[in-house]
This record gives C-alpha cells, sequence and structure tokens, in this order.
C-alpha cells in the first residue's frame, strides 16, 4: 500500500492519502480529478467497483462523493498479500450546483448507482446516458435523501392528510 | 416478427420479490430488458438515519428477507468498527455458525426459487421442507422464524441453549442425507441440464467489468470470497473450500450454490469441533439510549450467500449514524448483470436466470 | 343403448375427467410429502368459477372457450368407453380433426384477450401439437394399417379377441412412441409448456376467469380423458381384458365391468404420467420440439415401416 | 363434511365453493413473502385447504398483500384488484398495511392500506407464521358464513370515495374508473 501511496502523489499533484491499519486508503481529491484516478487504479488491478456514495454535509453547503473500489482477489496477485486493501476515494462538490462527472466509461457497473444518487440527492451526472427514475414513481420537492427532507412531516402531508372512507362519506354526506 | 413489449413482473409467479423487467421481445429473443426496480422502496438508509444505533437492528435486517442474518453481521461489524468493540472468543464461533446456517437456509430457498420457476415442484417441495427443519432451530435459538435479530454489536444475544449443537448437527445430518436424491433428481436430470447449460452465461471478463460478486464470479472459475480474502468472525481459524466452476452459465451457478451449500455444512462440522466450549459470547456495551459512538467512517465486507456485502456508515460523534450505504449484491446482479445476461435468450428462461443471479428484490430497492 | 350412450358417455367423461384432475393433484401432494386436496376439489374449483362473475373480451372470445368444450364433447361421441359408444363411423380421421378443434377454440379466445403472455402461450400450443401430430399420424396410420380399419371401435373389438394390442407385436414400437408424446398430448410436465405458470402465467388462459375458467377446467378435464382413453383404446384394449368378460358379453353387467375395466386401466396409465410429471422439469418449445421429432417419430416410422411389410 | 355442511351445499353452493377453493393472487410485496412458500408446501401444506396460488388476478378469488405497501407497489395492487372477477377478498398481512408498522415515517410507503382498497381481513404479526396464516384463513371463512367479508360490495358501493382517495394519492391514475359514477 505504501509502494501504491508513492506512486499516486507521483502521478497526481492534488491528493491527500492516509492508510488506515485495516488495508484501508483514503485518498482526498477534487471533484475534476475523479476519473483519471480511477481510471488509474483500475489499471492497477483495481478492477471492482464496490460501491458510489454520497454523504449530504448539510452544515457545510457540500456533497462528499465516496468512491469505493477494491480488487479481484486473482487479478491482483501482483500486488502481495497483503496490498489487497480497499480504496476509498472522497471528492467534494458544492451543495447548490451539484454536477459531477460520470465515470461509467471506466467502471461500467456504475450505471444504477448515479441514477440512484440522482434520484436520491439530485446531483447530476453529466455523460450518463439514461438519468431517469430506478425507483421512485412520485416526484418530491427535496430529493429524500438530503437532510433536509424531513419524512416525518413529509408523511403528515401526504399519506395523512387522506382521510379514511368513513371521514370522506360523512365530509360528503354533510356538504 | 413484430416487436412485442412485455411486462415481467411485478405480479408473477416466476418472480422471486417484486421486481419488473420490461422485456422487448421479437418472437421469443429478446432484444432488449430494462430492470425496473422500486417496488418495495423503503428508503432504509434514510429512516436509519433517523433511529439509535441500537434501533436500527430491526431495519436492517428486513433488508434482505430470505437471508437476514448476514445483514446483522455487516451492521454489527460496522459499529464494532466504529466503537472499537472486540467480539469475545466464543461469540466468534457462534458467529460463524448461526451465519453458515443462515447460508444453507437461504441456498434451500433459492434451491426452491429454482425448482419452482422450472415447474420441478418436487425438489421444490423437498428444498423448502428442508429450509423449515433449519428455521425450527433458529426459532430454537432466538425465538423467531424469520427475523432473528440474534448478533449485536459485541457479540450474540445469548448463548446456544443446551445440547443444541447436537440437535444442529443431526439436522444438518438429515438434510445432507437428501442430498444424492437432489442429485439424482435435479442436478442431474437430463431435462433440467438442457434447461440451463448454456443459458445466461457471463463470461469472467464481463463478470469482472460489470462488477459480479458472489457465485456469479464463483461460476467463471475465479474463487472470489470475502470469507477468505479479508476473514472476519471465526473464519480464518477452520479451513474451507471454495467452489468453484468454469462454465460461467446457469447450470454452473447452480452447481456452484450446492456445492457451497455443502461445503457450509462441513464447514459447520469443523467450528462446532473447535469451538471453545465455555466463555463469554457477548462484550458489553453501554446503554443504547445514550450510547454514542464517536466520529469516523467504515467500510466493512463479509460474504453473504448472495456474494460480496459491503457497508459504508458515517458516525457524526451523534446517538445516531450519520450516513449508511449498503453495497448489496443483488443490485450489481439485478440491475447492471442481468440485463446484459438476458439479451438473446428466450422469453421462457427469464426467470430462469433471474433466479440463477439470485437476485432478491428487497436488495435492490432498500 | 345408442341414445343412453349420447347422455352417458359426455357425463361419464366429465365426472371421470373432474374426478382424475382431483386424483392427480391427491397422487402429486403425496410424491411432496403432503397431505393434499381432497379428491372433489375440482368440483369445488369449477362451482366456485360459476359462481364469480366473468369479464369477457367481445364475441370470439366467448365463442372461442364454448367452440372449445362442445368440440371436446363431440370427440367423446367417437371414443368408445368399453362398450359404450355413440357412433361407429368416422373413426380415427374425424377424430384427428375434432382433436385440433379443441385449441383452435382456445386459441380464439386468447388472440380476442389481446393479452401478450397469452399469444405466446397460443404460438407454443400451436408449435407443440405440430411438433406431436407427426408422430401421433404416423403411429395412427401403424394402427389402421395393421388393422386395415379406421374405426375405432372395431380396432377395439380386434383386440378383444387377442387382449391387448401389445400382443401382436408389431404394434410394440408404435405403442412405445404414443407412450412417449402422450405428454405432450395431455400437457404434462416435461411439456407443460403451454400453460407455464411461472413463464407466461398460465398462457393462453391467462385473461379466463369466472365462467370462462370453468368452462376452461370442463374442457381440460375432457382433454383428460380424451388423452387417456385413445391410448387405452388403441393399445391396452379399450373396455376388454384378455377375454374375461366373454362368456357374459351382451349383458348389462358386462358393459358396466368393461367401463370399470376402461376406467382402472386409464388410472394406471395416469399415474404412470403423473410420476414423469413429478420428476422431469418443462422443456423449452424447441428442446421440446427437437425431442418429440427425433425419437418417437423415428420409432414411429420404423413401427410403420415394419407393419407395411407385413401387410 | 357433517349434515349441516350439506345443507349450507343445497342453499348457496357458490358461497361455499367461493370458501373452500380460495385461488390466491399474491404480490410479493415486502417480507411477507417469505412465509409463504413455507405455507403452500410441505409442511404446512395450503392445499389442503383448497388454497393453491395462481399466475393472474383473473382466476382468483383472494388477495393477499404481504406486507407493506410502498406506493409504486399500490399502483399495481389497484390494478390487480380491479382485475380479480367478484366475488374476491382481501386479506392484509403484517401489521405493515393496518398502520405503517415500522416504516410510519417511510416516505414510500402508504400508512394504511384500506384507505385505497376495502380489505376484509388482517394477519397481525411481522412476520405472522404460517399458522396464523391459516386461523386468517378460518376466520375468513366464518366472515364469509355471515355475509361479513363483503370488501367488494363496498368497493361498489363506495367507489366514488375510494377512487378520490387513490386520485389524491396519486395525481393521475392512467386508468379509466372501473364503474360508473366515479366522481364525487
Amino acid at each position: 500500500m505504501e509502494e501504491l501511496k508513492k506512486k499516486l502523489l507521483a502521478y497526481f499533484t492534488d491528493l491527500t492519502i492516509q492508510i488506515h491499519d485495516d488495508y484501508r486508503m483514503c485518498i482526498n481529491t477534487q471533484k475534476e480529478t475523479v476519473v483519471s484516478l480511477l481510471n488509474y487504479l483500475k489499471n492497477m488491478g483495481y478492477e471492482h467497483f464496490a460501491l458510489l456514495s454520497c454523504i449530504d454535509w448539510i452544515d457545510k453547503g457540500e456533497f462528499e462523493l465516496i468512491y469505493i473500489l477494491s480488487a479481484y482477489m486473482e487479478v491482483c496477485d501482483k500486488y502481495q498479500e497483503k496490498e489487497q486493501g480497499i480504496i476509498i476515494i472522497k471528492a467534494r462538490i458544492s451543495r447548490d450546483d451539484a454536477k459531477v462527472i460520470s465515470v461509467i466509461n471506466v467502471f461500467e457497473n456504475a450505471e444504477p448507482y448515479e441514477r440512484e444518487l440522482h434520484e436520491m440527492f439530485g446531483i447530476k451526472f453529466e455523460g450518463h446516458p439514461r438519468l431517469t427514475p430506478l425507483m421512485l414513481e412520485r416526484e418530491y420537492e427535496i430529493p429524500p435523501f438530503r437532510k433536509d427532507f424531513d419524512t416525518l412531516k413529509y408523511v403528515d402531508n401526504t399519506f395523512g392528510k387522506i382521510p379514511s372512507i368513513e371521514e370522506r362519506k360523512a365530509n360528503y354526506e354533510r356538504t | 416478427m413484430r416487436e412485442l413489449e412485455l411486462f415481467f413482473g411485478p405480479q408473477h409467479l416466476g418472480m422471486v420479490g417484486n421486481f419488473s423487467i420490461t422485456l422487448k421481445v421479437e418472437g421469443d429473443r429478446i432484444l432488449k430488458a430494462d430492470a425496473n426496480p422500486g417496488f418495495l422502496h423503503r428508503g432504509f438508509e434514510k429512516l436509519m438515519e433517523n433511529r439509535t444505533w441500537m434501533q436500527n437492528f430491526p431495519l436492517v435486517c428486513r433488508i434482505n428477507v430470505v437471508e437476514p442474518d448476514h445483514m446483522e453481521l455487516i451492521y454489527s461489524m460496522a459499529v464494532e468498527k466504529l466503537a472499537g468493540i472486540e467480539v469475545p472468543e466464543r461469540g466468534k464461533f457462534i458467529r460463524s455458525i448461526y451465519c453458515e446456517m443462515a447460508r444453507v437456509g437461504s441456498h434451500l430457498f433459492g434451491l426452491w426459487a429454482y425448482a419452482n420457476m422450472l415447474g420441478f415442484d418436487t425438489v421444490a417441495h423437498w428444498a423448502m421442507y428442508h429450509r423449515d427443519l433449519l428455521l425450527d432451530l433458529f426459532e430454537e435459538l432466538t425465538g423467531a422464524r424469520v427475523y432473528h435479530i440474534y448478533l449485536r454489536p459485541g457479540g450474540v444475544r445469548r448463548d446456544f441453549p443446551d445440547g443444541f449443537t447436537d440437535r444442529l448437527v443431526e439436522t444438518l445430518h438429515k438434510i445432507g442425507g437428501k442430498v444424492p436424491d437432489y442429485n439424482a433428481t435435479f442436478f442431474e436430470n437430463s431435462i433440467f441440464k438442457k434447461r440451463a447449460e448454456g443459458i445466461g452465461t457471463v463470461t469472467r471478463e464481463e463478470a469482472i467489468r460489470m462488477g459480479a460478486v458472489g457465485h456469479t464470479i464463483k461460476a467463471t472459475g475465479m474463487k472470489y470470497d470475502i470469507r477468505k480474502i479479508e476473514p472476519y468472525d471465526a473464519y480464518d481459524q477452520v479451513d474451507f473450500d471454495i467452489p468453484v466452476r468454469t462454465g460461467g452459465d446457469a447450470y454452473s451457478r447452480l452447481l456452484t450454490i450446492r456445492d457451497d451449500m455443502i461445503e457450509s455444512v462441513h464447514m459447520i462440522f469443523k467450528l462446532i469441533d473447535k469451538m471453545p466450549k465455555s466463555g463469554e459470547v457477548y462484550t458489553k456495551t453501554p446503554n443504547p439510549f445514550k450510547w454514542t459512538i464517536p466520529e469516523g467512517e467504515a467500510y466493512v465486507r463479509c460474504e453473504s450467500s448472495r456474494g460480496e456485502l459491503g457497508l459504508y456508515i458515517v458516525s457524526n460523534g451523534g446517538e445516531k449514524p450519520y450516513r449508511v450505504h449498503f453495497n448489496t449484491p443483488s443490485y450489481n446482479h439485478g440491475l447492471t448483470v442481468l440485463e446484459k445476461a438476458l439479451v438473446g435468450e428466450s422469453v421462457s428462461d427469464v426467470g430462469n436466470i433471474m433466479i440463477s443471479l439470485y437476485v432478491v428484490a428487497p436488495e435492490i430497492d432498500r | 343403448m345408442k341414445i343412453l350412450s349420447l347422455f352417458i358417455s359426455p357425463l361419464l367423461a366429465l365426472i371421470i375427467g373432474l374426478l382424475f384432475l382431483g386424483i392427480s393433484r391427491k397422487i402429486t401432494a403425496k410424491i411432496h410429502w403432503r397431505c393434499g386436496p381432497p379428491v372433489y376439489q375440482p368440483l369445488i374449483d369449477v362451482i366456485r368459477s360459476f359462481s364469480q362473475k366473468s369479464i369477457s373480451h367481445g364475441a370470439f372470445f366467448d365463442f372461442g372457450i364454448i367452440l372449445s368444450l362442445s368440440s371436446s364433447v363431440v370427440l367423446i361421441y367417437f371414443l368408445p368407453v368399453g362398450d359404450l359408444y355413440a357412433m361407429t363411423s368416422g373413426g380415427l380421421i374425424a377424430f384427428l380433426y375434432l382433436m385440433l378443434l379443441g385449441p383452435f377454440g382456445i386459441a380464439l379466445s386468447s388472440a380476442a384477450s389481446g393479452n401478450p403472455n397469452s399469444s405466446i402461450g397460443v404460438s407454443r400450443k400451436f408449435l407443440l401439437a405440430l411438433a406431436y401430430e407427426v408422430p401421433l399420424l404416423l403411429v395412427l396410420l401403424t394402427v389402421m394399417t395393421h388393422y386395415n380399419t379406421i374405426s375405432l371401435v372395431e380396432i377395439v373389438n380386434i383386440q378383444a379377441g387377442t387382449g391387448m394390442a401389445f400382443s401382436s407385436w408389431a404394434l410394440v414400437l408404435p405403442g412405445i412412441a404414443y407412450f412417449l408424446i402422450l405428454p405432450a398430448v395431455l400437457g404434462v410436465r416435461p411439456f407443460e409448456i403451454v400453460s407455464a405458470p411461472q413463464e407466461i402465467s398460465s398462457g393462453p388462459v391467462a385473461e379466463f376467469g369466472g365462467k370462462h375458467l370453468a368452462f376452461y377446467t370442463l374442457q381440460h378435464a375432457l382433454q383428460l380423458f380424451v388423452g387417456l382413453a385413445l391410448f387405452v383404446n388403441i393399445f391396452l384394449g379399450g373396455g376388454t381384458l384378455f377375454g374375461l368378460l366373454n362368456p357374459i358379453a351382451g349383458t348389462v353387467w358386462a358393459t358396466i365391468l368393461g367401463i370399470i375395466i376402461f376406467l382402472v386401466k386409464m388410472f394406471i396409465v395416469l399415474v404412470i404420467e403423473l410420476f414423469i410429471n413429478a420428476v422431469y422439469p418443462r422443456f423449452r418449445i424447441e428442446q421440446a420440439m427437437r425431442y418429440l421429432w427425433k425419437w418417437p417419430t423415428l420409432i414411429a416410422f420404423v413401427g410403420l415401416v415394419i407393419v407395411a411389410i407385413l401387410n | 363434511m357433517d349434515r349441516n355442511q350439506i345443507s349450507k351445499w343445497f342453499k348457496n353452493p357458490g358461497k361455499m365453493a367461493n370458501k373452500y377453493s380460495f385461488h390466491v393472487v399474491y404480490f410479493c410485496t415486502g417480507c411477507g413473502i417469505i412465509e409463504i412458500p413455507p405455507s403452500i408446501t410441505t409442511r404446512w401444506d395450503a392445499e389442503r385447504f383448497g388454497i393453491i396460488p395462481v399466475a393472474t388476478p383473473r382466476q382468483a378469488n383472494l388477495f393477499l398483500i404481504t406486507g407493506y405497501v410502498s406506493t409504486k407497489t399500490l399502483k399495481a395492487i389497484i390494478r390487480t384488484y380491479e382485475q380479480m372477477p367478484e366475488p374476491k377478498y382481501t386479506v392484509a398481512f403484517g401489521s405493515c398495511p393496518i398502520n405503517g408498522g415500522m416504516y410510519y415515517d417511510s416516505y414510500n410507503t402508504i400508512t394504511s392500506l384500506d384507505k385505497y382498497i376495502p380489505v376484509d381481513g388482517y394477519i397481525a404479526g411481522c412476520m405472522p407464521r404460517p399458522e396464523a396464516i391459516f386461523i386468517g384463513v378460518t376466520h375468513l371463512w366464518k366472515l364469509i358464513d355471515m355475509d361479513k367479508a363483503d370488501g367488494y360490495k363496498r368497493y361498489r358501493r363506495d367507489y366514488k370515495f375510494y377512487r378520490a382517495n387513490q386520485e389524491q394519492l396519486f395525481k393521475e391514475l392512467g386508468w379509466p374508473p372501473l364503474f360508473k359514477d366515479a366522481s364525487l
């Protein structure tokens, strides 16, 4: 892992890298670098794109994108036994203008993850062929996974406001 | 021949779970498949942000209905890692035995689903009956049939009851004694071979490209198993084999499942032999209502019966998680691999391929 | 006698068909290690379907299922059940044509319903019919050549002297061929392709509900009866058992006993079919066609050649 | 079958047949589905009560809703319910369809099902065990005997209110009303 760290620092300029004791490598980077960094790591044998996630740091007004990569064991034989760690790449983007370049050209299976994040956080992925809704069918004013979306209030306002059949009937007969 | 649009699911007998695929077919051939999940979306990850660390357990296990135990395991592992809790030795062994039991049960459920899909009622009924025998053991151990909530951060809820391991071994022998029958009627059945061989083939390159895990990649000959790569619990103390096949088609996947199940049973026997005879089974944790966990993040993974299961969790030092994100194996399999594997196949094989990829809908939707 | 049989034979076929459906569910349940429904369960299902409101999809939808049911009833008249028969003429040729009318009616209904699953099911049904008609025709041709008649009644009568068709060794090969295609004729696994519930939501009957479903169940029961009865008539000697009934021939008792023997034979064939049904999954349609055109056709053809040479 | 039952059969065969031949269409809406396979297979064998699953709603008369209902599924549930021929019965399964259960604050699952379609009975529990399912079925028999399982009649009678509720949730339903006189 130390070796990989040196290589990465030599190749990229704007990285801060920490290595944790359980073979996790944490890379903080800018959103512009992500695609080339992923490409580089993919060529280094980290071929398994495990997760694309997002954290809403509402206090700072930022979204943090998390890309997690790991290696398929047999593919990564060129590394020593202890080198099969997990790489966590973090990039922050502004919350108001949430735009980032899609990585599906590098990792094919990022496609549903990006669709989901687009739906749940309202992040726009540039270059994604189908940013159609994946899970949800209803439209929400605020994408539901953002921190300022209050689920309980939403439930009260939508499902709670619908009267039961008896109530509706009584109302109808009254008017 | 004209193109037809065919909706496979959500209400469909061949569908396991509430999932829908929109197929564009020409005659019997599939031109394009569009997975359409979300029928089971509950927004778990959002709900978990509103509940305390311990309150999340009932939610977590409902993510995968077929096999809730690995979900509990991964969440416990993540909390342990964030809070820095160690599991006692006997607790580790009990956890591993429990998870392997869950794996066998889950594979039997998968067998039911596959056999049922092909109209193989007899084998389907047998598999479900055998799974029920295991559920009885789970009930004795935890008090519930399906959602056990047996694991907790720092170990397990309670020790094995007296004579539990004997009953477990007896039940497993009973199920194992039926394996020749299963082989003769199901796995070696000539018509079944014809149905499953060469269907939904995923080559190794494709599997790697699409991020496949679990037996989808094991069926292409790669020994990719988190239990070996990153051993957790007691898995580094027993030796076991990872069954692989080289075909990459539905039949190889199914044989991998069968071998994995048999391997699990053997592993349970080994674990029982090696288990410390007495000792603590859990580490004490603070009062769950006031429990705060220090700031930090963790990515943990384990091998569920469907493949690599990951959990990314972030704590901001409060009583509740700040963000959780599950990386479930069905997500890749159901949305990326399935769409590619279906193209060019026959309509009658849709369920066949889907179940051989072991897609469980609630895992996708969460 | 004939006028009586005009009423009795369809009724008998219906009752026996439903009973066989019930028995097959019970036996299947026993194979699955479970208790199973009561044997009169299909009757309850039919009553329930009749009591439900049905949703029609137009005149063709109604007409198709009626056509299918009535053609099945007419089929029964051509089929001697022991001594019970309504028609002696026409025989096998008419029988073959009528056998196609049943699926045709269902197809008509399904086309009117406009469900894509139904249309797939119908196309499968005709492909499957196309596949098993070839060996079936060969087998029937062989039988007709061997006995020098096209009348089913006469075929049965000739067999009454020798006991069974299998006693004459020339008919062994056609018999085997017919037995191989019998699951396809009856529509049980491995040939349960047409109405595969897990694949195409019961296929042609996907839109059938209420009375339409009831008619379909009745038609299905009749089809089961016809499929089994044809095999018993041609190859197992119909309602005769090695000349056992010859001493009391012509009496009412002989007729009743003949019917019972006939039903027992049908039951045995049914049970064997159920065992096959229980241990095999479904074929894909092209696999089914390949299978049906290979082995049964080959065996039937060889049988035909042997019979032709002998004659 | 005792003598009492035989007289019932003669009096109203349709009702009795409906009782003893439940053709179930089940929606895999959530966790409940995991207990359906055990109850229809060897161990509990629902077929001895005449309960079998069917593939299409047209052939069914019992609708099992097995667990929480997300809004996307609710649309499909309403569609399926309207496709079933009358008489039809609905049984909801688990505590989630009653009041939302543990998903009371989820933005994507509805809280009570009987605002949108009539429900004849609930089987409580999370998950209900297979035994509970059979007890639920026997209760449904009693309700049918007493003519209290009248969900489909209520749906016909109060259709405009149900339709209004459905439209309030979905804005646009996308299919024409089942019965005439659908607007308030």
